[in-house]
């Protein structure tokens, strides 16, 4: 369960991040990093509740079939790659949430290999519907954290952080409290 | 391990094609300078070197024109599209002109107008009008202050005004 | 002549942050009575600790940010979070315990985030979390409420002044001895131990609502809630919200099953719910700020508070669930704005 | 949809202390100051020069746009000089003048009385305009617009506005105890102008003797027109929209005008005044106002002549009793702190506040918000007032926008209410200018835009006309080389 929670904070950490470019006070650009934040969650959060299937079924009629399960990551990797460029061809005409930033797909890329890789190792999905319900478990959980986080960060901009606690250490700090509150869902899951 | 290596290229091969298919560059820079575009401040004046805020938005999303050259816009509009690209803000090249702090107006002095059109074909956004021999007049609230029509007035009848001198004049 | 002038309105109601703060107290005071009767001095202790050092670390903070002392320490927020923190603990906690868990709620929670009015989280959450998540094993140490038919040995005044500085128990007393887990630890040692309910609640230490003890502290601290609320010092959403969340699945759970689920009288009047419901959660700081807004917020904490209570790893989940859903605070407001005059819905 | 009024505040009215002595003429002083820019909209243009003499009366200046209001001469004498003059509602900026010296011969251009029911809706309203008639409730928003823009409708509902919801002011309550029957006329008259079918005159309940009278003088009248409505003392109810939701259950859109939706509100002293121009042919030359506060003498409500410096109010009440914390033209919700007392009355100033530091909470040291939560109770917009002053704070006027601060009207509600003592209204205030500035040239940036795109396109097309053109001419030649070759 904890490593599940690092790996999804880590995350959204990473995202957010990426959306806001780091060492700059935005005041006027709150908009832009909202509806980059929307764009990310929607888009990872759709591509893992396909993605994880997916996997599950390369996994399964594949990869155990031939024995090759020691090819499992790589493959999940590639089709992270295949996912994030299917989505990124779909999402392209939604011009208001998607970012048009060059590292969009490589994020959502990573993302998706790495929240994908995660499911498939942490959680043994034993049919495929539990492999559908884990995807969009871990997508939907990824999408709220990162939204929640924008959000925090937006109103944090009208607060008086001293000098040197604004911007990236108060944003790790706050990722720390997150986390801190997620642990109270430690037992939930069983690994 | 021959079936892996199989599995592999025939993943490998299905990745490159969507890649080859996906990567429709055209598209991608028509979005990108429709939302660079929409962070302008449509004055028209060409300062950046190019003809109108549409064919610099161009220029920007193709990387062949700077974040900095608007200074209608000012730093602002500057902060806004590195803020877009994700590059670091940059203050407005003072070769592109300087950044006034409050926007102008083009007004005709109409009695020294001699009704040459020349100020109307200048105008980037229609905000003149008049006919060929008659006095031409700037519609105040239109004009988005370019000063693309002081050069080429003939008589030099044209001058930059704050919107309030000329609601007073 | 000549005036001075102002801008309007030129008329102001006599109210002050310090005069919340201060209701806030006195309807926290009489929970605070009960806790010393059914538990001991030790709680006494351990608010004057938690709220020394909340004040001490508001004043360097303070100090630090280049912030006036006067009206910012005196406007009684520090105060609050470092009694609400103590509530939280065990009467006989070490003294270390409170002072770090109440200097890092204020320095952390409260003073990096810019002080008073921009925390996003709840400080006295934060600080109890942090202590929860560090130190599991000192905070089971609770006592069993001082009933006349409960034979228990039972540290006295100085006993308590001991452990708490010392950090040990004296040696005449063994924490086997004296020490008694809280209802919601018993009933779900009980429960997971294959017991079903009706045998679990066999122990004496359960009445007729939930824990013996526990449940006056409860309804003490509905009873100042109540006050609150008729003060208008907060808002019946959340506390409603919250208890309603958490009486609903706990009723239907018990429906479900009575032998396994414990029913929503037991749920309401264990733990922190009541002090969660009107104290915590009402934070208005940190908390959802429309109506709807409110609701939501107030059913997400009830509702995380129950599923950790039932099926996860800590006996109760109200600081866990108040803490997550402080993070979900700005996200809620920002789909719940009300609908302005003259805008179509 | 019906809704009722959202929010708002039960004050102490403090209106007793000025309703015990009867309405009360005061002479017309030596020199009058009428500011030009005294109405909302664009300033009247003065038709008359320095060194002229002037009638009590006599049009001084006339409307000459949209939105204004034509001025007239309060005393008779000559016109002493043109020129800027420190005025009451505007702080740093003085406006304006036209200065008249009092000759004190009271001689009166009135022009005769009109039989209003003769003239058509439009004609009336137009005469209405020319007897300089605006809100006497304290917006002075010129009142001819008002009804063109009413008259759109078929025959809207008229509100005759009685609900004077803020603390100290009592000027319509009295207006309404001794002239009840120049209100009714003044409401028939604006029924035809309206061509009304109906008129609602609202009243607040802590004004049981004003319901009273005008209870007795619509008995008298035999008018089914006109209801009187009892409405409960809310501040402030009394707003233009916010009366207009009491007492119809219907919200002013916020894009669009009460007479968008066949309603129509007036001041109880606006349609008095109109009454006296029709009936008299006195224009709009003097104003009922209420000078009180716990450091008046003789607190009362006195009828003064525009212009007439406030000084003199003040000396015909008694003068001052006490130090004067603040002198406020208005109530002590929205009213203005005014710096000095020699500015004249003008045809907003419903009242003066002479105020004691007593009379005043004025605020404390400010803390930062807490998020109670009190703000957006009281907020009769149903605004959230701590969120606007969070991103006001920093800012953020996407946010600003999406919160509806320009729903906001200021009334000082959420600043009453605020724990933390924060001037929520005042920093409402001053963030609207930056949004409205903001959203003004997003909106031109946009109409550029299209204009340039337009445009590019028209030369396009003509380029390509003209090309084509040549191709067929170099066509139609080469085809003649061909031929001829």
């Amino acid at each position: 369960m904890s490593s599940l929670l690092i790996i999804l904070l880590g995350s959204v950490l990473v995202s957010y991040f990426a959306l806001t470019t780091p060492g700059m006070v935005q005041p006027f650009a709150s908009d832009d990093v909202f509806d980059g934040a929307v764009g990310i969650a929607s888009a990872t959060a759709i591509g893992l509740t396909l993605l994880s299937p997916l996997s599950w079924l390369v996994d399964r009629l594949a990869l155990r079939p031939l024995h090759m399960d020691f090819l499992a990551p790589t493959i999940f990797v590639m089709l992270a790659v295949l996912m994030a460029l299917c989505l990124e061809a779909a999402f392209r005409h939604q011009t208001h949430w998607l970012p048009m930033r060059l590292g969009f797909t490589m994020l959502l890329t990573t993302q998706g290999a790495l929240l994908g890789v995660m499911l498939q190792s942490r959680l043994r999905s034993d049919t495929l519907l539990q492999a559908v319900l884990a995807g969009a478990g871990a997508g939907i959980g990824f999408a709220a954290l990162l939204l929640a986080f924008a959000s925090l960060q937006q109103r944090q901009r009208a607060a008086e952080v001293p000098a040197s606690f604004q911007l990236a250490p108060i944003a790790l700090i706050t990722i720390g409290i997150m986390a801190l509150a997620l642990m109270g869902l430690t037992g939930l899951v069983r690994e | 391990m021959i079936v892996a290596i199989l599995v592999m290229i025939a993943i490998g091969t299905v990745l490159a094609a969507v890649l080859a298919s996906s990567s429709s560059t055209a598209q991608r820079q028509q979005l990108l300078t429709e939302r660079i575009n929409e962070r302008l401040p449509q004055t028209q004046c060409g300062r950046c070197t190019f003809t109108g805020c549409k064919p610099y938005a161009a220029a920007v999303a193709r990387g062949e024109a700077d974040i900095n050259q608007c200074p209608p816009g000012g730093d602002a509009t500057a902060k806004a599209l590195a803020d877009l690209l994700g590059r670091p803000p940059k203050p407005v090249d003072p070769r592109f002109g300087a950044v006034l702090p409050r926007p102008l107006v083009a007004w005709i002095d109409e009695p020294a107008c001699i009704g040459c059109t020349k100020c109307i074909q200048a105008c980037p956004v229609d905000a003149i009008v008049g006919a060929s021999k008659f006095m031409h007049t700037v519609i105040t609230a239109q004009c988005t202050g370019c000063e693309l029509c002081v050069a080429p007035c003939p008589v030099d009848c044209i001058e930059m005004r704050t919107v309030t001198d000329v609601a007073l004049s | 002549m000549t005036f001075a002038t102002s801008p309007a309105p030129h008329v102001v109601a006599p109210n002050s942050v310090r005069r919340v703060m201060v209701l806030v107290l006195f309807a926290l005071a009489p929970a605070i009575v009960m806790h010393v009767v059914f538990f001991g001095v030790g709680l006494l202790v351990q608010v004057s600790l938690g709220v020394s050092v909340a004040l001490l670390s508001e004043a360097i903070a303070l100090k630090l940010r280049d912030k006036p002392l006067h009206p910012f320490l005196t406007d009684g927020s520090a105060i609050i979070t470092g009694v609400l923190l103590a509530m939280c603990l065990p009467p006989l906690a070490p003294w270390w315990l409170v002072v770090s868990g109440s200097a890092f709620a204020v320095l952390f929670a409260k003073h990096l985030y810019g002080g008073l009015g921009s925390n996003p989280f709840n400080p006295a959450m934060v600080g109890y979390a942090v202590l929860l998540v560090s130190f599991p094993a000192q905070l089971t140490q609770w006592l069993p409420p001082q009933l006349a038919d409960l034979q228990l040995m039972r540290p006295g005044v100085g006993d308590t002044f001991y452990t708490i500085f010392m950090g040990h128990l004296p040696a005449h007393l063994t924490w086997d001895a004296i020490t008694s887990p809280t209802p919601l630890t018993s009933m779900r040692n009980s429960l997971s131990m294959g017991m079903t309910m009706q045998e679990a609640q066999a122990n004496p230490m359960f009445g007729a609502l939930g824990g013996r003890g526990w449940d006056w502290i409860n309804l003490t601290l509905l009873g100042g809630g109540v006050w609150l609320l008729v003060l208008r010092i907060i808002r019946w959403h959340i506390p409603a919200a919250m208890l309603a969340a958490i009486a609903v699945p706990a009723a239907v759970m018990n429906a479900v099953d009575p032998g396994a689920y414990p029913g929503l009288t037991f749920h309401l009047t264990a733990g922190a719910s009541m002090l969660g419901a009107f104290f915590i959660a009402t934070d208005p700081i940190s908390a959802a700020t429309s109506n709807r807004g409110k609701l939501i917020y107030g059913a997400g904490i009830g509702l995380i508070t129950y599923v950790i209570r039932t099926w996860g790893g800590y006996p109760d989940g109200v600081a866990f669930a108040v803490l997550m859903m402080n993070a979900a605070v700005p996200l809620i407001d920002r789909y719940t704005v009300p609908r302005v005059y003259g805008h179509a819905p | 949809m019906k809704t009722a009024l959202h929010g708002g505040l039960r004050l102490p009215g403090n209106k007793q202390r000025s309703t015990q002595k009867p309405l009360r003429l005061i002479p017309a002083p030596a020199q009058v100051v009428l500011p030009l820019d005294q109405h909302a909209g664009a300033a009247a243009i003065p038709v008359v020069k320095v060194g002229d003499r002037v009638l009590r009366g006599q049009l001084i200046a006339r409307a000459e746009s949209e939105i204004s209001a034509s001025l007239h001469a309060s005393v008779a004498g000559t016109v002493r000089a043109i020129e800027p003059r420190p005025v009451p509602y505007q702080r740093n900026a003085p406006s304006t003048c036209i200065v008249i010296d009092n000759d004190g011969s009271d001689a009166a251009a009135s022009a005769a009385a009109v039989d209003y029911a003769a003239l058509d809706p439009r004609a009336l309203s137009e005469y209405i305009g020319n007897g300089g008639m605006v809100g006497l409730g304290g917006a002075a928003f010129p009142t001819a617009p008002k009804l063109r823009r009413g008259q759109q409708g078929d025959g809207p509902q008229l509100i005759l506005n009685g609900a004077e919801c803020e603390p100290w002011i009592s000027c319509d309550d009295m207006l309404m105890r001794e002239s009840a029957q120049q209100i009714l006329r003044g409401a028939a008259i604006l029924c035809h102008a309206l061509q009304a079918s109906r008129c609602i005159v609202v009243i607040e309940d802590d004004k049981p003797i004003a319901e009273r009278a005008m209870r007795a003088a619509q008995a008298a009248l035999h008018d089914e027109r006109i209801v009187i409505q009892s409405v409960p003392t809310i501040y402030p109810a009394g707003g233009e929209n916010q009366v207009i939701t009491t007492v119809t259950g219907l919200e002013v859109p916020a894009s669009g005008l009460p007479s968008d939706m066949g309603v129509l509100c007036h001041n109880v002293g606006t349609a008095a005044a109109i009454a006296r121009w029709i009936d008299d042919g006195e224009p709009l030359i003097r104003r009922i106002v209420t000078v009180t506060g716990s450091g008046i003498s003789e607190p009362g409500n006195l009828e003064a002549w525009l212009g007439t410096p406030m000084s003199e109010l003040i000396a015909q009440s008694g003068g001052y009793a006490g130090s004067i914390a603040r002198l406020l033209m208005g109530g002590s919700m929205m009213g203005l702190a005014l710096p000095r007392d020699d500015l004249p009355v003008v045809k907003a100033s419903n009242c003066l506040v002479a105020a004691l530091p007593a009379d005043l909470h004025l605020r404390g040291t400010e803390m930062p918000c807490i998020r109670c939560g009190n703000c957006s109770e009281a907020c009769p917009v149903m605004l959230l007032p701590q969120q606007l002053h969070w991103f006001a704070r920093s800012h953020d006027f996407s946010a600003l926008e999406s919160l509806g601060l320009m729903d906001c009207i200021e009334c000082g509600c959420c600043d009453y209410v605020c724990p933390s003592q924060i001037p929520l209204a005042q920093q409402f205030r001053d963030a609207k200018p930056a949004l409205i500035e903001r959203l003004t040239s997003r909106q031109q940036a946009l109409q550029a835009r299209q204009r340039y795109e337009s445009r590019d396109e028209r030369l396009e097309r003509i380029e390509a006309e003209r090309q084509a053109k040549l191709a067929e001419k170099r066509k139609a030649m080469t085809q003649n080389t061909t031929s001829g070759g």
